[in-house]
């Protein structure tokens, strides 16, 4: 069902935990639909130092967001901001047909993350 | 790795002794029952054999057993059946919320085709109560049907009492019997069941082949049509190593099924104690004691996803199942769980172990050592889940 | 005694390395394939293997493939499920009289619920003319049904040609192979074939297995609710092992089907031939050479009834097939002969062999030896024949 | 599917033939249902002294007017008018359901035999 490197970011989730004083945290899905990502970012200089996920969700829903985690980190916002759910599935190898709907939310978690830390900034 | 089986409600291994007959049936004794020649004779006197032992693990008459393609084939003919059958005497159908899709999904498609639908809710147990049963039925109400046991969370239903209440209205009562089978002793006539479903691959029999009970006098259409086999209520050469199988599974599990279920009730109140004792935020779905089919464990584990749950315990060889709605394709966790009353949150994450005859002691400790590893695991990486809870 | 099967047509025995095969199914590999434990994934990937495999003889998609309880339940599907799914642009249906009962008794329910049906005549060879199915269709026609080649007489029918008429006019065409799969060449592309039947226990797989290939594109009502099993078409456990051993059966019967009908062609050949020099007042039924299957004989030995001559050939270990009326419980012998312009009392007295992998040359010329003194000792008992004949 | 006694009777069947100069002659059935049988009576004194049968027909059609000749052989008329089908269908040790019907018409033959006797008695 799912691919090898869908199994060994389920099994061994980069960055899984909650940054302590975060500026931009992102939050996508919901308990009804079985999905909920939580995303933490540390923010400096327009960079992504650091990058942490929660995941309550399917083996592709932790999967997509440890892969998202590794694909952001470091990065500038914008190169962020790129990075999209299906890069993502890609990036796994693919994910099954039912799972591509529901469980690929990591990139919208992490682009959630950002515009909370951007909306903090206007408001400043 | 060593594997553990945990999902005897899903599908079941084929008793060595059936597999062998059937083999038998596979390359010796293979005519059409149709047949006027030995070939043919021969099977059509094992098919009857079958027929006799399916029969009598519900204390049914031969005669009353139409062999089919499986449960799902056997609820389709019974439910589809009785409802054109007796189309002219009403249009009024009654089921429950917890039944199997075969059963659901069939009285849907009545719906949306003239006939009208009550589907009966059920208590925190998932049971369905007799008295909002009695005060469904209408003038018009043809056809009712409630399983005997949930295959999700082993709640046993109160068959026998609706039955005297269906066969006083003069209304076709069918009973879902594929959990309960070779678990529970069945008795078509004290149950006063007119149809009765059965599936040969939840009791060790091949999958593929099941039956529906018929009490006689009773009619129903069929549902395909050709040369006129099963009375003509089941046309299509007959599977006849299957339904060979399927006999022979019948009797190993009417001479089974006391000891069995003793192993069984022990095992499953191991696990469920074993399980409510080791993690905290966990709820047993389902009855508790005799209400309860044997081997059926079903919990739900707060802040965790069933999916995520399985998959964690496949890694470590225990196979098992959940009511997840990501392990179903469909966007909503399990119907019976949520018409139980359960959050869609916590019906994402249950957990159900169906034990079988092969399970040992072991297999439970084992189970009970590692579940609550994983789920700490999991609820770490949950956002739901705060320690301080 | 030594046994002679030849009724392949009514059914086979199960190829030996595809019974071996679905051992490992039943006993080791037993998992549900919608689990997603290593059981049911392990599962999962054999039935889709089987899919392929079943696709491949007949030039299909995998995606193509629902698999089905066997031949008959796949007929009902194409033909009840395609008259559901298009009764809003027309109610008129188009099949022959030569048709197995599961596509003929199919028709003729839906003929009682609504639908209209023209059942197309054959000639005395017993194939459908082209010019007679253009002239049958009209504006409402939804659906056509005619079978590749036929289960008594092996008669091929023009099945192509009817194909490209269908689907120039948008007409739904549906093809029972089940007697043509594995046995002649099919390739539902140049078919030009929406819909199309086999089963497996034809070819040396298992009974209660079939599959019915569904153009990509076209929609059909399913028969049976539940599950969702098969893109919904067909819910309910899959009969795993009976699939997978149905796969084995195409691969296998792809891979010796030139080298097979050799030795059958001449079989057959030898074995009509034969009967018409030994024995007088005899008629072959069905076209000959390359417009009849591979391994069928169908003969009427007048003067004689065939059950008659099923049980004599019986005492010799002979396994036959007749038109018979006394065969098939029917007050009236074969449909098809009655189509083919054969006096009841004709095709009372017919007899079909079908040949089949195992037959060897000897099995003939023991029948070739025995049968005309059967035919002997049965019409001195006729007072039908007269010596002077 | 057939009793032993039918089978017996099928593979040897008692008194097949014509009698030459037969003065009752019997026929029942016809091709179409795929069962006709033809019995002939050497009657002498109201009683038979010789009968044998021809059949056309499935495996019980046979075995009946095989039986039947056995039941009536040396019987007086009226005795023979008495055997009926059901009985011989019970000296067989019975028969298929689906073979009751059609293929059990010996007594039948044998019955419509001794009219055809006793009718050209009376044109005499
Ligand atoms: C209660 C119940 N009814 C019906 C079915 C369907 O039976 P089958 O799998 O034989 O189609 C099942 C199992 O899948 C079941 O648990
Ligand atoms: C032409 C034809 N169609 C359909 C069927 C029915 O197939 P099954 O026996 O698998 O139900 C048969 C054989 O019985 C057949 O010969």
């Amino acid at each position: 069902m799912y691919s090898e490197k869908v199994i060994d970011h389920f099994t061994n989730p980069r960055n899984v935990g909650e940054i302590e004083n975060a500026n931009g945290i992102g939050q996508v899905g919901n308990a009804k639909c079985g999905d909920i990502m939580k995303i933490t970012l540390d923010i400096k200089d327009d960079m992504i130092k650091n990058v942490k996920f929660k995941t309550f969700g399917c083996g592709a829903a932790v999967a997509t967001s440890s892969m998202v985690t590794e694909m952001v980190k470091g990065k500038t916002l914008e190169e962020a901001m790129d990075v999209t759910n299906a890069a993502v599935a890609e990036a796994l190898g693919g994910l099954p047909e039912t799972k591509m709907h529901c469980s690929n939310l990591a990139a919208d978690a992490v682009h959630a993350a950002i515009k909370d830390y951007l909306d903090k900034k206007i408001k400043v | 790795m060593k594997r553990i089986y945990l999902d005897h409600s899903a599908t079941t291994p084929v008793d060595p002794q059936a597999a062998e007959l059937m083999m038998t049936y596979f390359l010796e004794y293979y005519g059409n029952p149709s047949s006027i020649h030995f070939f043919g004779r021969q099977v059509k006197k094992a098919l009857e054999e079958a027929r006799y032992q399916v029969a009598s693990l519900i204390n049914a008459d031969p005669s009353e057993i139409t062999f089919t393609s499986g449960g799902t084939e056997a609820d389709n003919l019974a439910i589809q059946g009785a409802a054109r059958a007796r189309s002219g005497k009403g249009k009024h159908l009654i089921t429950s919320a917890i039944e199997h899709h075969a059963v659901l999904d069939t009285f849907k498609y009545l719906a949306k085709n003239g006939y009208e639908l009550t589907i009966l809710p059920v208590d925190e147990e998932g049971i369905v109560s007799v008295d909002e049963l009695k005060k469904a039925i209408r003038p018009d109400t043809i056809l009712i049907s409630i399983m005997h046991a949930n295959n999700e969370v082993g709640s046993i239903q109160p068959a026998a009492e609706i039955g005297r209440i269906t066969r006083e209205k003069g209304i076709i009562f069918h009973v879902d019997a594929v959990q309960s089978l070779g678990k529970l002793p069945i008795d078509v006539k004290t149950m006063n069941a007119d149809l009765l479903t059965v599936s040969s691959h939840k009791i060790y029999g091949p999958k593929g082949v099941g039956a529906l009970y018929i009490r006689k006098g009773i009619k129903i259409s069929p549902l395909v049509y050709g040369g006129s086999q099963e009375r003509k209520l089941r046309s299509g050469t007959e599977n006849t190593p299957g339904i060979i199988g399927f006999g022979k599974a019948c009797e190993l599990a009417g001479e089974r099924m006391e000891e069995e279920n003793r192993k069984l009730i022990t095992q499953r109140d191991k696990l469920m104690n074993g399980i409510i004792s080791r993690i905290g935020h966990v709820k047993i779905n389902g009855p508790l004691g005799d209400k309860r089919l044997p081997g059926n464990v079903n919990v739900s584990i707060n802040y965790i996803e069933g999916e995520s749950l399985l998959l964690s315990l496949d890694m470590l060889g225990i196979a098992a199942s959940s009511g997840s709605a990501c392990t179903s394709g469909s966007l909503d966790p399990s119907h019976v769980l949520l018409a139980m009353g359960l959050s869609h949150e916590v019906a994402h994450g249950s957990l159900r172990l169906s034990l079988g005859r092969h399970n040992t002691d072991e297999d439970i400790d084992f189970v009970l050592e590692e579940l609550p590893k994983i789920v700490d695991r999991l609820r770490m990486m949950s956002p739901l889940y705060h320690k301080a809870n």
